[in-house]
């Protein structure tokens, strides 16, 4: 069989990579084109995944680092699912630094183009690996960059975030860091082939240890329920384009990872029923937490916890339709939480509050922001025709197809939820539409490069929602390539 | 040999335990500083050169001066 | 005698962990706590290298003397433990870092009256 | 494909108006109604047509459109009422702002409904079920104000409903493989009992809530009385009727006569709720002093027949009960349209106790309001007699006395209200603020005309809407009825309009000849008289205030809408539990941290003692 | 009582990684990949200390990831504590013999920090340890001489160009040989001589230099503060 030729993906972290190392000398040279170095890196980024789908969808692609030999070097592992999240990290990134040209005002912002690249770089680093230290290699810089993020606008909120942030994130790390220790000093590997390999399923208590600490370290970053105290914080306190970037893509690489860890190393089926319950507990708690929030961000940065406790819950089912419910939940999610986040912060950046009772108005004074925020609540209430409801669809589907009263029980409790979000988000789009506002100063949309990439976003939403077939096929083999274990490790160790 | 391993490794634990109690914090931040000392003597003794290198100018030489920056410029006394 | 040879490295590893990980819990210093990270890691590091360990093993570097590979402690772990200083490094600073800010935005780094962000 | 095109053409429609409205702000209104004519004309053109189509593949479910006589009828109508709703908002909305918004979301319910009664499979009935939910909520809280409160309730409810007919449906798919609907009902007698059961539940739940069924009501009177009138007409007329085409479409065509009425229980169930819905709305209608609010209610009760009749599973009931389903659309529209043109006269009163008299300013409104309150009697000569007799006949037949009863309690109960709502408004006197009231302006009186004159013409023809809905039971498995032009010939008794013409006639003729052989009346002036030498209060006068005084009375202190406030008591029990739930989140990173290690320990230590996993 | 809890739960913690050593004797373990990174790994790379064969050659995409992590604490700290407005600190001199002993040091730090990291295919240490005692080496200076700064400019050059030498070595990996990232292009030379290894003695010093800056920048940026 020939050889498909196809650009080598550890550009998708080289070259991210590199630019961001470029950007301080550029300073010196020509300071005005920084802010559009992270546009160009995630458009390459973006265009080079999109070219390596038709290659990835017939076998993954085993990216050799540093070594020929495939146990003992690093490797890139480029299967459906990782180039799925790569897609949609690159996506994201290229969407909100067209947002940052204008949103971003104050602080150094050289520093944050560094910052945000850097981010979204270590989350590609993280989907697209193949070996677990290098994991957490990733997950720090994925990590560090968002403590720094956080606390970039230097006011009494971020600072306050970002330091019980870092403190939790690093006792994760320090948690994964063991379990990574664990599991060396048990079958002396890092890749996470060759792990899965040594271990055919997770039975014995010197196993199960390691994932604890595992799932401990990367379920902070992934925002599991009594873990997640540091989001609300931190999402509401960085920049809007960074929590749209936090709540759209960082927390779901950490899920990502975490679920990675979870079938291909462990096979951890025995586990799953427990994380069902974590996940439905998770969405219970992140909505009803939103329910009675007063400040816009805190009541998103909630209802990205009860969105990730829904994925957790459709991955938790571990079918293939329950992972494809997954991913797309994932999938929607990044567009309608980063749609949200866009929108609301030049709405915070006009009325100079975060309250929601200060939106009053704003559907006449910034109709176009108003309308793709209200397609982004929609979305992520799950009406049709928007993509949230696809995905929702997906994961009532798969767990009704397991036919247990157990998941009718799960399912009655998410509706219950969905009522509670339903509840809060309609009341947002009331303040929004149909309370008049104190002042009557004159129309005051959003800056067009910021309405750019909310109309893309809000495009998007609609077109997957009404043609979700378009991107099933690519799912269906991202869930796919999560659920078998076999497949995985044949094409890595050949 | 296991004596004075055993001692070293005493000694680190009675550092760490200082730094956890001490009310100032500059002591706290020298008594870490010779837990990393201790831990790359350790590090030596458990043939990982470079690793004792690191941990010697790094964790125990740069952390702690960044941390009496730091404290410097906060407060010194745990309340 | 044996028991201490086999778990004395072990010991100061998981002490330092317990320990480090003690003061996260239970002090309310801003300081301190970064102070029980950089404990937690030490802790860490030590027993990630410990895990490499071999008997009578020498350094996994050749020399002139020395080109004998079989008795060599696994670097593996070494290699870890180098890129897991410098992060803990990295982590440690920017923390620092932050706690001056807080220090200025605040007057004092007693997390317990740090409350603004909750709920 | 003429289907597709039809909705892809009426959505393009709705955004162009949105846009168009923007930049030119005449051309939006002539848009909304040339658009909604054409849907009405092409929907009227594909009368007798029966066929489907694939539109959409969505996630592996193939999307079927469907037309046949029973969606067709409902399909007519909606779109027919939704043409007089706009041709009614022109004047109705001409001073409001930004009325592009409301012309674009009043097309999507009447796409989102004409899409519902279109849908071939269940996946597409639930998504345009779903559109209709958010357009209507958009809709409900136009009006700002006290209108959000209703329209959120509206929208939780919705949101219920229709995340547990989501279940349903997907419930019923992995029991069946297929969502389409004609397949469906082939295999639906493979399944076993329970599960169709659960399934009925599940679909209930939303269609109920849709329609308005008594634990599901407490939406309705506040949305009804808070949206735009033309709009409420359409609520009221139409979109609570979804539920009842829901209904139709479970019970009759997905699981067929044969299966559901031998589930033990279920109809029984219904009946009662159905009798309910009847009563208990009829009585809080006569004392609300709002008049849409006094409308919206006996919509709950009115829906509560319509429920009766085709929950109880006869030929004559559920003919009936579609047929009441259509006239309800009908005169509840015309009433709505009625109040409307009174409160865009006043500028939004509604108070009941605060008009009067308009009998004199707004003639040609009132005729058209009494001929909306006879047809809701059911008057003989109005549309409403003939169903209902339908519905009273096949309860007395089938010897259900107490639903029978139920129903004439209702009936009852709506001649009260009805002249409570035309008496305080038109008659009695006219309240001096509004001297210069003018009369409705013609794009308002246009729909009530038609309306009205439907009212009428279907009360003495009802053979023509019968001959349809004959159709549409004969699809259902019934034996068709015996339809004649002017009414309908069983074993048990006729119904013949003709003979009701003729002593309808008579009876007029002796009345007018009682009245003129009386003395004639003598006018005074309002004011002229006295009370033991002292000056009645004007506001006192007004007898129209506090109408119903003791029957009030004697109601108020029993009867309140208890259901309603179980839900709102529930709400705010969720809303604190709500708030303390996030409590956890303490803002001590100490508690955060120990958050995390808690949950490592209790891992670890319940793996080490038990090794659950 | 909380502290009590605290212990307990720390304790089960402990407990649970004491079960797992059981499984991981100590001193007797040797990994796969140890055993196999020791037998080749002079052969392969070059290097005769294998850790820097592993740091720089076989994992050395974790050293990029770290490199970066180094990078990015430099420019968060620079973001968050730039926002911060100056005070005014009167500055004590220090005495004159820690002065000029710190003068006199301070190249002689150097010195060593560059040898440091030259030899880190040879003897222990290498780019990491060298720039820890280069950035320790410029400490030296900023405490005895208060108010002498760095270069930011030469600072920021190195610290990029640093990195950039990295990935473009790593890059060129892509076009020669295997054609792999990172690939070790250059000849190996002799076991234990200087200029051996190919790309990994290149690439410890574009990373001494590259973390001898940050941690300067680091440095810099706290003293600044104080």
């Amino acid at each position: 069989m020939k050889e498909i030729t196809y650009i080598n993906p550890v550009l998708l972290i080289a070259v991210p990579l590199a630019l961001a190392f470029i950007i301080p000398i550029l300073k010196f040279v020509w300071e005005k084109s920084i802010k559009w170095i992270p546009v160009a890196g995630f458009l390459f980024d973006l265009i080079v995944s999109i070219t390596l789908i038709p290659i990835v969808l017939q076998k993954n692609i085993i990216v050799k680092i540093g070594g020929t030999t495939t146990p003992f070097s690093i490797n890139l592992v480029v299967g459906p699912a990782g180039l799925l999240l790569s897609i949609m990290i690159s996506l994201a990134g290229f969407l909100v630094a067209i947002y940052a040209l204008k949103y971003i005002q104050e602080g150094d912002k050289t520093k944050y183009h560094i910052l945000f690249m850097l981010l979204l770089t270590g989350a590609i680093g993280v989907v697209l690996t193949g070996d677990i230290f290098n994991l957490f290699v990733f997950f720090e810089v994925l990590c560090i960059s968002s403590y720094a993020l956080v606390g970039y606008l230097g006011n009494r909120a971020g600072i306050e975030s970002s330091i019980k942030y870092l403190i939790q994130g690093s006792i994760g790390s320090s948690l994964l860091l063991v379990g990574i220790g664990l599991i060396y000093g048990q079958y002396g590997t890092l890749n996470m082939a060759d792990l899965a390999a040594q271990i055919k399923t997770a039975d014995s208590i010197s196993l199960f240890v390691p994932m604890f600490f595992m799932i401990t370290g990367l379920g902070i970053e992934a925002a599991i329920f009594p873990l997640n105290s540091w989001l609300p914080d931190a999402h509401s306190s960085a920049p809007s384009s960074i929590s749209a970037v936090l709540s759209g893509i960082a927390i779901e690489v950490g899920l990502y990872a975490m679920m990675r860890i979870l079938f291909t190393i462990f096979a951890a089926e025995s586990f799953m029923g427990f994380l069902l319950f974590l996940g439905v507990i998770t969405l219970l708690i992140g909505e009803m937490s939103a329910f009675s929030q007063n400040n816009i961000k805190r009541m998103l940065a909630y209802s990205s916890i009860g969105q990730i406790g829904l994925i957790v819950f459709a991955f938790s089912i571990a079918t293939a339709s329950g992972l494809s419910g997954g991913f797309f939940q994932m999938i929607s999610h990044t567009l309608n939480k980063a749609l949200l986040f866009l929108a609301t912060g030049f709405m915070i950046y006009r009325t100079g509050s975060m309250e929601i009772s200060s939106f009053r108005g704003l559907g006449k004074k910034m109709p176009l922001t108003a309308l793709f925020f209200t397609i982004g609540t929609f979305s992520i209430i799950g009406l049709p025709p928007f993509v949230g409801f696809a995905s929702k669809f997906l994961i009532f589907k798969a767990a009704l197809a397991k036919q247990e009263l157990l998941f009718i029980i799960l399912i009655a409790v998410i509706i219950l939820t969905t009522v509670i979000e339903g509840a809060y988000f309609f009341r947002i789009i009331q303040t929004l539409y149909f309370k008049e506002s104190d002042d009557k100063s004159s129309k005051q949309e959003s800056a067009i490069t910021a309405l750019i990439p909310m109309f893309i976003f809000a495009l998007l939403i609609l077109i997957l929602g009404i043609y979700p077939n378009w991107i099933m096929k690519f799912i269906h083999s991202a869930a796919s390539e999560l659920l078998n274990k076999m497949s995985y490790l044949r094409s890595v160790l050949g | 040999m296991i004596i004075v391993i055993t001692l070293l490794v005493l000694m680190m634990l009675a550092s760490a335990i200082t730094a956890c109690i001490m009310k100032d914090l500059i002591s706290a931040v020298i008594a870490a500083c010779v837990v990393s000392l201790i831990a790359a003597v350790l590090f030596f003794l458990l043939h990982a050169p470079d690793v004792a290198m690191a941990e010697a100018s790094i964790g125990a030489a740069l952390v702690t001066a960044v941390f009496i920056i730091a404290i410097k410029r906060t407060k010194r006394h745990e309340e | 005698m044996d028991f201490l040879y086999n778990y004395i490295y072990y010991i100061g590893a998981f002490g330092l962990i317990l320990i480090g990980l003690y003061i996260l819990l239970v002090k309310h210093n801003l300081i301190k706590m970064i102070i029980g990270l950089s404990i937690l890691e030490t802790g860490v590091n030590l027993f990630i290298i410990t895990l490499g360990y071999l008997d009578n093993g020498t350094a996994p570097i050749f020399s002139k003397e020395n080109l004998e590979s079989n008795m060599m402690v696994d670097p593996v772990p070494q290699a870890l433990v180098l890129t897991a200083i410098v992060i803990g490094l990295a982590v440690l600073a920017l923390a620092l870092s932050l706690a001056i800010r807080l220090y200025d935005s605040f007057k004092t780094l007693n997390l317990k009256k740090i409350k603004e962000q909750k709920w | 494909m003429i289907l597709f095109y039809m909705m892809i053409f009426a959505f393009v429609g709705a955004f162009l108006i949105y846009f168009a409205g923007k930049s030119f702000p005449r051309i939006k209104e002539i848009l909304a109604v040339v658009i909604s004519f054409l849907l009405f004309l092409f929907v009227a053109l594909l009368y007798g047509k029966d066929f489907q189509i694939n539109y959409h593949n969505f996630l592996g479910f193939h999307l079927f459109l469907r037309i046949n006589m029973f969606s067709w009828l409902f399909a007519l109508t909606i779109t027919f009422l939704g043409f007089l709703s706009i041709i009614f908002s022109l004047s109705y909305m001409k001073d409001k702002k930004n009325n592009a918004f409301y012309y674009m979301n009043m097309l999507f319910v009447n796409i989102a409904m004409l899409g519902i009664v279109l849908a071939g499979d269940l996946i597409s009935f639930f998504i345009f079920w779903e559109i209709m939910s958010w357009s209507t909520f958009l809709l409900i809280s136009y009006k700002k104000g006290s209108a959000l409160p209703a329209s959120m309730k509206y929208i939780i409810m919705s949101i219920i409903g229709s995340l547990s007919m989501l279940i349903g449906i997907l419930y019923l798919y992995d029991l069946t493989d297929t969502t389409i609907i004609s397949q469906l009902s082939h295999i639906i007698r493979f399944i076993n009992k329970g599960d169709v059961i659960f399934v009925v539940i599940l679909f209930s739940i939303a269609f109920g809530i849709k329609n308005a069924v008594i634990p599901f009501h407490n939406w309705l009177p506040p949305a009804h009385s808070e949206a735009p009138s033309p709009f409420s007409a359409i609520l009221s007329g139409i979109l609570i009727k979804m539920g009842v085409y829901g209904f139709l479409l479970l019970f009759y065509v997905i699981i067929g006569l044969d299966i559901i009425f031998h589930l033990t229980g279920l109809t029984i169930v219904l009946n009662v709720l159905a009798a309910i819905t009847i009563i208990f709305p009829t009585f809080l209608a006569i004392l609300q002093n709002d008049a849409k609010r006094l409308l919206a209610w006996s919509t709950v009760a009115q829906a509560g027949y319509i429920f009766m009749g085709i929950t109880y599973g006869t030929e004559l009931s559920v003919a009936g009960g579609i047929f009441h389903f259509l006239n309800h659309a009908i005169f509840k529209a015309l009433m709505f349209l009625a109040v409307g043109a009174i409160e865009y006269r006043t500028k939004g009163i509604r108070d009941l106790n605060s008009l009067g008299g308009f009998i004199k300013k707004m003639p040609f409104t009132f005729a058209a309001m009494l001929i909306g309150a006879m047809g809701l009697i059911g008057l003989p000569l109005t549309n409403g007699f003939v169903s209902k007799w339908l519905i009273y006949k096949t309860l007395i037949l089938n010897g259900s006395p107490f639903l029978a009863f139920a129903a004439l309690i209702g009936t009852w109960g709506t001649i009260l209200y009805s002249y409570k709502l035309i008496h305080n408004i038109f008659l009695g006197q006219l309240p001096a603020k509004f001297e210069n009231i003018q009369k409705a302006p013609f794009s308002m009186k246009m729909p009530m005309m038609i309306l009205s004159t439907i009212i009428i013409f279907f009360g003495i023809l009802p053979g023509i809407p019968l001959q349809f809905i004959n159709k549409i039971i004969v699809s259902f498995g019934y034996h068709p009825l015996n339809v004649s032009l002017f009414g309908i010939v069983s074993d048990s008794g006729n119904l013949n309009i003709i003979n009701i013409l003729a002593a309808t006639f008579v009876i007029g003729v002796l009345i007018v000849l009682f009245f003129r052989s009386g003395r004639k009346s003598v006018r005074v002036d309002q004011y002229d008289n006295y009370a033991a030498g002292s000056f009645i209060p004007k506001e006192k006068y007004s007898y129209t205030n506090s109408f119903y005084a003791p029957l009030d009375r004697f109601l108020n202190s029993f009867l309140k809408d208890y259901i309603d406030i179980f839900y709102c008591k529930s709400a705010a029990l969720i809303r604190h539990f709500c708030n303390g739930i996030r409590k956890i989140y303490t803002g001590y990173v100490g508690s955060y941290v120990m958050y995390i290690l808690l949950f490592l320990a209790v891992l670890i230590f319940v793996q080490l003692n038990w090794s659950v996993f | 009582m909380k502290k009590f809890f605290s212990l307990i739960l720390l304790i089960i913690i402990v407990v649970g990684m004491i079960y797992t050593i059981h499984q991981i004797p100590f001193g007797k373990n040797q990994s796969k990949i140890g055993k196999y990174f020791v037998a080749n790994g002079k052969d392969e790379t070059g290097a005769a200390n294998i850790v820097t064969s592993v740091v720089v050659g076989y994992r050395s995409f974790d050293t990029l990831g770290e490199v970066t992590v180094l990078f990015l604490a430099a420019i968060g700290l620079g973001a968050i504590l730039t926002t911060t407005k100056k005070q005014n600190h009167d500055i004590e001199k220090a005495s004159l013999i820690l002065n000029t002993g710190c003068r006199f040091l301070f190249p002689l730090v150097l010195l060593f920090s560059a040898y440091i990291f030259i030899h880190g295919h040879l003897s222990p240490g290498g780019g990491f340890q060298g720039g820890a005692v280069v950035a320790s080496g410029f400490l030296l200076i900023y405490l005895a001489c208060p108010g002498k700064r760095i270069n930011k400019v030469g600072n920021t050059i190195s610290e990029s160009v640093g990195g950039l030498i990295f990935i473009i070595l790593g890059a060129i990996g892509l076009f020669v040989g295997d054609r792999y990232f990172l690939a070790n292009f250059l000849p190996k030379g002799e076991l234990n001589t200087l200029f051996s290894a190919g790309i990994i003695p290149i690439i410890y010093i574009a990373l001494g230099f590259k973390v001898g800056s940050e941690l300067n920048s680091v440095i810099d940026k706290m003293m600044e503060e104080s």
